[in-house]
């Protein structure tokens, strides 16, 4: 798979790493949050679990079946936000969400996404944004409700 | 059959999409149209377009004719009696929903039954279960052996004078599975029930005969089968259509209206409410030439042996499964498959890169996909205008594909 | 408005019937499509035909893009507050139809009233005919004063709580009659009713806001509108859509289906089963865009000038009658018009020897047609391309003719 | 209205005389059977009367309102049905329908139809061809009754 397309921008490096190498995949033992989340156009699913102290993210956990995206995203999500605050947390989740809208995001606000930036290739592909969204989108729901 | 040849009356077969030649595998959901089809659209609109029926302009009385023309090349193609039986509809789902609004209301009732099977898309699922909520009926599945087939015996068995309507698929659109349907419609015979045939999958591809089949409905849409978006078609016997009320009332399905109330048309206008889809239902009549100037049983054989070879070389992947797999008298050039580790969409999306368009996802058959324990698969589906070689490239973009995504 | 460089874009315009030019006043039938309408199908059939929604490959990705896109422009055009209260359809009829089926059934009852005015279309007719039969419900002609004007005293009076729905023509098709629509829907806002406007005559010449006029429904066709045949539009307001049950069923407008059951999509996909109309509704849009381009206030001022100096023409025909006729700041540019002894079929024949296309018959508003004494009448409706001059070739050939008839 | 179109076949002059003139339109005062048919999409009107003796149509009257077409034809057919025995008729009836519907006809079964044959020209005008044909279904309907 030669020549670089939005194919591989989608399907960085980093990505497939976390695809095939999930961060933060071991479930919590301690006192967590927990949901499951479902895209039944796909049938991805992700499954968090979150363990908050003080109002910030001490622990999470990732695990699911889907596609590279949907996964990878989970993993880069959870490396971002672990040990965060939850007001933080809920800034770094609409600023992902603006950038794979295709809206316009700030410089600055970008740097705060760590290696997640490397979603940005999915806001070519439309039909894959809502599988580089299921766990963030999982996660908000989670910390709303907290 | 000479694919080259063919190739070069489809436009869009000469695209490149991400620098490569387009392979489209994706004629289940829809065909591509051969420039006669788009030729005839241009020629409408640039010389002839009217509204039709009733105007003495004569714009409008070429309108017209070129518009009940059409309307007779899609009884010939299914050997209908008369074109009258033939109406017009948007797609095959706007043509099962008349049947289930029309008929149904007025034949259905609790306690009876209505019979699909577990290969049908969800435009022949959820209009009966709508229809079957509304009335108390009882929908119910035909039942499988244990190879997965019909089990004709069974089936019987389970028919009776309860039995109203029986609506099954000629072929399924995931797994490329051909039903017994004659077979089935001999059975029903003995019940009261009125026959469906979804054709979709069917009529833009093999010889279909609805007197043979002795069939009382067939539903497909025109865009599956080289014709444009927005134009399908249900067929109905004519005694069947005549004692059914119309669906959509206003323009044209009318003879006679006043304040107070109206009178219907004859068929087949009483089913076609308001100005119809003109330009796409005369581009549907040259699709219909089309397919019968080249012979649909030579489109059929070069798609069954299509199919046969791609069945082989998938065969040469060990880690990726055809569903429900068939010897070849039983299948058409649909074939959906599975990998145990990479997810549809992600195969999907590495195949586009190379410019080889398949569907992935749950191909509007969610209950069937789901029956092997999968939420989606990947197909691909073959037309008049693949070839060997396209299949070629398929298997060995995949196996390329599994290299990337395992990261070996 | 330079018209002459308007008729270049419409390649029919060029077309020569029985050796004279076409004179097109047909177009409160249907409208001629512009090149740009024309070269944006074939750049879909050659270029990027595929099934939208959820497909991953690029074809279909950009197709989905390109149908979701002219939602947009349609939602823009009549200032809806989101594209998500676009539905299309197939054609006004269908619009109107989804309205009785999915909001009526389920709001209407025995006792109810529904209103509709004597201007009315058979689209606005009969589907309400067939709706109160159904629910027992009365259907109600909004009352006339002594000019035929909506009497909007009486009509106020006859409103109450038990009137649930007023539908309006915003145009007549037969009489160019404009109906005071927003100070209607005004006085039913007192009532639980919802307000549907029949937009057929009005967006596809005039600016049109459904924000401003405050109706909840809004049904117009494409074709009537520089568009193609075969797509329509219901425009809803959200909250009342998100009330309503689906309308047909089958692939696209579910979210999850079972054997069992179904869970029904969001909106706008709730309301559109099966594989849409795309090329149709992406070339709507582009109708919308040269629309805009050209602006509908200039559109609309174009045609009331055209209008009144019809009109004016029209009076020194003195054997020939305008039906209804109107101050200009009460009437569109549609005509119809009436000879004491020349049938109207005779009347579009001659003409049709001279190229110029109107229509005859009634106008699918038998009840309407019937009020003045007649059963058909002759129709001239124009449109952004016809000019004086065409209207001069019109008045011209109706002298002739009736000295051609009378045998002077 | 000058050149010989398709128009000017359709409107003859022996069409328009009929229509300008019509004939047997005065109404009979002895026995008769009567008929009134109606086109309820352009309100062609026919009314017929029938003075029949002996298997031999005596005497006919045609009035009617409506277009040109229609109401020639019902003239031309009082002309050629008038004295002719019901068989005949029955005949000349199914002639004149297969000439408008553009089936074959023989030379010598359009001899039969007198000046009718000048309704030929309706033939290229489908939606005409409806009021061409409006008599002669209300003669026929009343002959079958008989
Ligand atoms: C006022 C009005 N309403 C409804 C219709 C029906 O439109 P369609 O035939 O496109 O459904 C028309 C068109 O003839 C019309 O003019
Ligand atoms: C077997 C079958 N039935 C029904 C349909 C629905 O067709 P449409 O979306 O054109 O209404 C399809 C197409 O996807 C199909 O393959």
């Amino acid at each position: 798979m030669s020549e670089l397309t939005d194919f591989d921008e989608m399907y960085q490096e980093i990505v497939l790493d976390h695809y095939r190498n999930p961060r933060n995949k071991s479930k919590l033992s301690r006192d967590f949050l927990e949901t499951k989340s479902y895209n039944p156009f796909c049938g991805d699913e992700i499954e968090l679990q979150l363990s908050i102290n003080d109002g910030k993210l001490e622990d999470i956990s990732v695990t699911g079946r889907g596609c590279a995206i949907s996964q990878s995203s989970g993993s880069l999500m959870s490396e971002v936000v672990i040990n965060k605050s939850i007001n933080e947390i809920k800034e770094i989740s609409l600023i992902i969400r603006s950038l794979l809208k295709n809206e316009e995001v700030q410089e600055k606000d970008l740097d705060r996404l760590g290696d997640a930036f490397a979603l940005e290739g999915v806001k070519k592909f439309p039909v894959r944004i809502k599988c580089a969204l299921l766990s963030w989108a999982a996660l908000k729901d989670l910390i709303d409700q907290y | 059959m000479n694919v080259s040849n063919i190739r070069k009356d489809f436009p869009i077969l000469d695209s490149r999409i991400n620098n490569y030649p387009l392979v489209y595998l994706d004629n289940a959901a829809t065909s591509q149209k051969p420039r006669a089809v788009i030729d005839s659209l241009v020629d409408y609109y640039e010389n002839y377009n009217s509204n039709v029926h009733r105007g003495v302009h004569t714009l409008s009385v070429k309108a017209t004719e070129e518009y009940e023309n059409s309307r007779i090349k899609v009884k010939n193609l299914i050997n209908a009696k008369s074109s009258t039986e033939i109406i017009y509809t948007r797609n095959a789902t706007e043509s099962l929903n008349i049947i289930s609004y029309s008929w149904g209301k007025k034949n259905v009732h609790s306690g009876d039954d209505i019979f699909i099977t577990p290969f049908e898309h969800h435009s022949n699922i959820v209009p009966w279960q709508e229809l079957c909520r509304d009335k108390k009926a009882n929908l119910r599945y035909v039942p499988l052996n244990g190879s997965g087939d019909i089990d004709m015996d069974k089936f019987r068995s389970q028919l009776s004078q309860r039995t109203k309507l029986v609506s099954i698929t000629h072929m399924s659109n995931v797994l490329g599975t051909l039903l017994p349907v004659k077979e089935m419609i001999k059975s029903v015979r003995a019940t009261p029930a009125v026959t469906v045939i979804d054709a979709c999958q069917s009529v833009p591809h093999m010889p279909v005969d609805v007197q043979d089949l002795d069939c009382d409905f067939m539903c497909f849409s025109g865009h599956k089968m080289l014709g444009p978006t927005g134009i399908g078609v249900m067929y109905g016997r004519s005694d069947i259509l005549n004692e059914m009320p119309p669906f959509l009332f206003g323009g044209d399905m009318i003879s006679e209206v006043t304040y107070e109330s109206a009178q219907w048309n004859d068929l087949p206008y009483k089913f076609e409410a308001g100005t119809p889809n003109i330009a796409d239902a005369i581009a549907l009549g040259v699709a219909c030439d089309y397919l019968q100037d080249i012979g649909l049983q030579k489109i059929w054989d070069h798609e069954i042996q299509l199919g046969e070879y791609a069945v082989k070389k998938f065969k040469s992947l060990k880690n990726f499964k055809i569903l429900g797999d068939r010897s070849k008298e039983k299948r058409g050039g649909v074939f959906s498959f599975h990998h145990e580790k990479i997810h549809p969409h992600d195969i999907g999306s590495a195949l586009d890169k190379f410019g080889i368009a398949i569907r992935t996802g749950h191909h509007c058959a969610m209950p069937l996909v789901q029956s092997y324990g999968i939420v989606a698969a990947s197909r691909a589906s073959v037309y008049l205008y693949n070839s060997n070689e396209e299949i070629d490239k398929l298997i060995d973009r995949l196996s390329e594909i599994e290299e990337y995504f395992s990261g070996e």
